[in-house]
């Protein structure tokens, strides 16, 4: 077979069976058998997808957020639907990170496929005393640390906008996990470049990016916010040029994976991020429309590098090409 | 307990009145494993991420072909571009959805729709005949044209329907709470029930006079909803314990007691 | 006629004719006769729009930026479609203060509508020099400075991103300006609170709010970034939640008018700004798509208020119940 | 040089191959002073903002009627969107936009349209017939299904069509250039003109062979566009002068001698 060349890049065809694709990933230690992951919050404990989904056909499934105690959540309406998008504020209910690993977990390591937890605190400590409960749970693939949340000792000042604040939970959890932590960063920030080398320099073993973008929505006829919490977060497609933005950034910044998050909807979505430099993706929003989502883009992928004849995934990140 | 996500044929299309519309499904798998009190969630575009996200209804009527109804009233822009859908398109629909109505455990029982919650109610009223029940209806709606186009599907199931209109045009003039005052159960039923859905105050004020009345009472709630599916943890809705339950997941009937009412 | 009571807020209705509304509202010493005006680079130079718009039915119209000297502007493609949104890297192509002032100033300036330059630099001189030399053109009536820029003499970082320069552009542009001065803010920043305190603590008359968001669009077929500058502005209904939550809070931090932009594309969208807080609004890239929107921007404001006995805007403005 | 926002009939819409459609509307004022080579900005959606943008179309033909045809290759969202309106539903168009081809100067000239660039030839043949000019007319196509449907048109203006296609299936096989070659005007014509619309290779090659012939070139132009008026600064191409012309206010037909053609 002859090596492709794509705008003068060679992709060299991978030897043998043709119509197989190699879509391994590695995130720090964590080797997955490809890219795609579900977003923290948008695919509950998984199994409310069972139905939809073979879950041992994607690369990871990422949790709802756990916190050290169990918390209510905000006061409904919640969510609320906005031009391509729509915005949350579930208030991180949950159910604490105890009960989370009796009732939860055991559910979910026979699901034979990597389980990502996503972790959030008030404080430093509280991210640490989280990461060393579950650094007992053998079966959790990597932590996800998600840093978009104030910190209750500095003021309300989000972890995730100040980069000594993040470098220093990074560097919490890191020191007590036992499994790859990965941050995932706000964009809710003036230079997201500077956050990821922040986490990174810290001992990030990989950082996901986007979390949602702060906005608000006006219920005319009651002259009201239409969430209950006043402000939540944008997801969905409206802000995927926003997170594309980021990844291609921040890609270029850090060495450590980056894994692309925001509006991803498609094969064709996940394989633009993967383009500009992301080492894998994770569906959010789209599992709420379509819960089929993260399964058809694992497919999709495979049938575009089959077609394309690229061999590996690894030949594809960081391809785009830039005159 | 299965869940489906399936484009299914638009087999019918019936404008009830200038704003209500029903629309018939050939959805055999959702229509095989639905109860009533279920609900779908509907995809309303066919082209675009606008509306982004799928509208949850109450299945209205099934049948043996497959058949799956929905009736609903055009609010805003995923009503209207349902509304629009021509027989012979496919949609996409999720479900059966939720927890619906618990049917077992009484012999006599009323079921009470106002406006749009009519529509659960049809289904219901089915599945408890088919049960040997005869439920007491009360159908009310704010004017005659929303309820008449609905009473012979009611009545063919065996059922005397009580009609009630805000304006008088149609039935008693009043409100459901008004007929339902005056609804006693036979001194020896056995777990008498009460099944409601409507606008939130008709229900806290059927929920209120059922436990004068000593009734148990399941309420069809609504929310804002993302996924439909549990997923999202968007349609949270404050318990009498504290806390919240998930319309979708948890609902979205609810025995009314274990709500937070504000009354 | 009876007062109005609103949730609880009293909305005492105007004497005499019912039918006439009072949406006069004033941008520092400029009073305009209705807060709807057209965005920065959506409007041409207004006479694109005579077929589409009354001109002199809108409260003001804002011009394409102008530099001190002429900008060719970006390669092509330089717009890109996104869901609910678009990208645009126009590379701020326009005539130069010169012909500006000589060519276009004539046609504008007997328009009959209240017209407002914005302007651009790559230093606090070049700002202070466009504005000196507008400052000679009786006929504008306002300023507006896009700090989206950056600052060629520090090393390239965006005037909208760092609040110490943003202040002192302000300074510098209100020093020689006889007509108010706005400073339009980047979204792109952490605290945007933070950048509108500076820039009104440094003498603005107004700001307005939100220029575009950074984003990035691929074309997969070509492996290649949409646009030739790589990343572009993010404007239109998708970034509307973003734009609104921002004016929510810059009207909560100071007390000059704040403009709101982003997303505005009917009287509905322009009245929730106003709750928000917003003193005006401006039009952007619904202008693209229907170019009669400003003036139903207008006409739906009206219809509104007279509807629900709003007697004049400045009732209006703020007024969002959060409870 | 009024141009309208207008919300038209379709009229009639025609499947002309598997991917090409036309559609004719009742838009009188805009097809009352439309140009050849002018086009116009068609609204895809009717609910939503996705996709968000109107959509550029050459004014393939108008009539004294009212009636304004575009014809278009089914491509992506848009134009399956357009694809899919039904007759007698409205569609909103803006129009008509920019500067079309130059009729007055010659007395001679060849139209050569490839693939949907034979949309605004149609239009161009017709004024010229209306100028009592007999235009050489050269179609091109990758096959012969997207040719045949639109020669009855042409034929019906009493031009003399030469059909080429990629794939030989009809006329000539080869390219439009490979019949340009060799045709050669009238040695007493005064100001020879070729209009062509097309992929931009293809009008590169065009350009080059008018170079040497010592023709005079129009070529219609294609560039990504948000507002088609002139507003936007979005259209940019660059000129051989430096700096860029807009395509939607400049253009879209432009003296090819004036363009960066990267030859
Ligand atoms: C479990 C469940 C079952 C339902 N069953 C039915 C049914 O059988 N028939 C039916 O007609 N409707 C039913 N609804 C409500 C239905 O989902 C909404 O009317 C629909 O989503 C509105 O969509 P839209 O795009 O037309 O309106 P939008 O554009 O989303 O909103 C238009 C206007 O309607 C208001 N609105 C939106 N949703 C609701 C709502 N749930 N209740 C009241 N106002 C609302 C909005 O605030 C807005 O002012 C049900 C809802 C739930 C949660
Ligand atoms: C002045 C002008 C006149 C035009 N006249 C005609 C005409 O008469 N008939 C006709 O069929 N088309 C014409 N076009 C092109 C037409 O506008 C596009 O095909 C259309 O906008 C595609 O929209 P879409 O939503 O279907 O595709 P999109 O979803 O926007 O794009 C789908 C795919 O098509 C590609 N694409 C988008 N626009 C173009 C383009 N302009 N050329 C080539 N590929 C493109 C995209 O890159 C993408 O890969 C004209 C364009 C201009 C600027
Ligand atoms: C309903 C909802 C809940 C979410 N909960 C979390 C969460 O608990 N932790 C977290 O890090 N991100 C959370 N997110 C953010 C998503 O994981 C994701 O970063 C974001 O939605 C952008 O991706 P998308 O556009 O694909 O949804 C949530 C998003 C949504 C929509
Ligand atoms: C094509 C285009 C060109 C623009 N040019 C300018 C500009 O020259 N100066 C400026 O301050 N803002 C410019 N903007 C930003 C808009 O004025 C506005 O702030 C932004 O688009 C958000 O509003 P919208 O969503 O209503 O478009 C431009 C926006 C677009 C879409
Ligand atoms: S709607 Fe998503 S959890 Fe109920
Ligand atoms: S498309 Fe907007 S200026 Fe040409």
């Amino acid at each position: 077979m002859e090596p492709v060349t794509v705008d003068g890049k060679a992709f060299a065809p991978r030897e043998g069976n043709s119509s197989q694709v190699d879509l391994r990933v590695n995130i720090g230690s964590l080797q997955l058998q490809n890219p795609v992951m579900t977003a923290s919050g948008t695919f509950g404990y998984a199994r409310e997808f069972e139905d939809f989904v073979n879950l041992q056909r994607l690369g990871a499934v990422v949790v709802k957020g756990i916190s050290l105690s169990p918390r209510a959540g905000n006061p409904p309406p919640r969510v609320v639907e906005t031009a391509c998008g729509m915005l949350n504020a579930i208030g991180l209910e949950n159910v604490g990170v105890e009960r989370f690993i009796s009732d939860k977990m055991p559910n979910l390591s026979v699901l034979g496929v990597p389980v990502i937890v996503n972790i959030l605190g008030d404080s430093v400590e509280e991210y640490q005393e989280i990461a060393r409960r579950l650094a007992e749970v053998e079966s959790i693939a990597a932590i996800e640390v998600n840093i978009s949340c104030p910190n209750v000792k500095k003021g309300g000042v989000a972890f995730g906008t100040d980069p000594q604040m993040a470098a220093a939970v990074t560097q919490a959890v890191k020191g007590v996990s036992r499994a790859p932590v990965i941050v995932k960063l706000s964009p809710n920030v003036t230079d997201i470049s500077l956050m990821a080398r922040a986490v990174a320099e810290a001992g990030a073993d990989a950082v996901s990016l986007i979390n949602t973008l702060i906005g608000m929505a006006i219920d005319l006829p009651t002259r009201r916010p239409r969430l209950a919490n006043v402000i939540g977060g944008l997801s969905g497609p409206a802000i995927k040029p926003v997170a594309l933005r980021m990844v291609y950034q921040v890609a270029q910044t850090v060495s450590i994976p980056v894994i692309g998050v925001g509006g991803i909807a498609s094969a064709d979505d996940a394989l633009e991020f993967l383009l500009a430099g992301a080492s894998a993706v994770q569906v959010g929003t789209a599992n709420l429309v379509n819960p089929r989502t993260s399964e058809e883009v694992v497919a999709g992928i495979s049938a575009y590098f089959r077609q394309h004849h690229i061999a590996s995934v690894r030949d594809w990140i960081g391809a785009l090409q830039v005159s | 307990m299965s869940q489906f996500q399936q484009n299914v044929e638009l087999i019918r299309t019936e404008s009830m009145t200038r704003d209500v519309v029903r629309l018939t499904f050939h959805a055999p798998d959702i229509a095989a494993t639905a109860h009533p009190g279920q609900f779908i969630m509907v995809q309303t575009t066919t082209t675009g991420n606008d509306p982004l996200l799928r509208r949850p209804f109450s299945i209205h009527q099934v049948n043996n072909n497959g058949a799956l109804q929905i009736l609903f009233k055009v609010l805003g822009r995923g009503t209207e571009l349902l509304a629009k859908r021509q027989e012979g398109e496919f949609v996409s629909l999720l479900g059966p959805l939720g927890k619906g109505f618990t049917l077992d455990n009484g012999d006599a029982s009323c079921l009470i729709g106002g406006g749009m919650g009519i529509a659960p109610m049809l289904f219901l009223a089915h599945s408890l005949r088919r049960q040997g029940k005869t439920p007491t209806v009360i159908l009310g709606a704010r004017t005659g044209d929303e309820l008449v186009p609905l009473l012979a599907d009611f009545q063919q199931l065996g059922v005397v329907v009580q009609a009630v209109t805000n304006d008088g045009s149609f039935g008693s003039h009043g409100f459901v709470t008004d007929i339902f005052k005056d609804i006693h159960f036979p001194a020896h039923s056995i777990n008498p029930i009460v099944y409601t859905c409507g606008p939130r105050p008709m229900m806290a004020a059927i929920f209120l006079q059922c436990q004068h009345k000593n009734l148990s009472c399941q309420v069809s709630m609504e929310t804002t909803m993302a996924c439909g599916i549990g997923a999202c943890l968007g349609c949270a809705i404050p318990l009498k314990s504290g806390g919240y339950a998930h319309v979708c997941a948890d609902g979205p009937v609810f025995s009314a007691k274990d709500l937070l009412w504000n009354l």
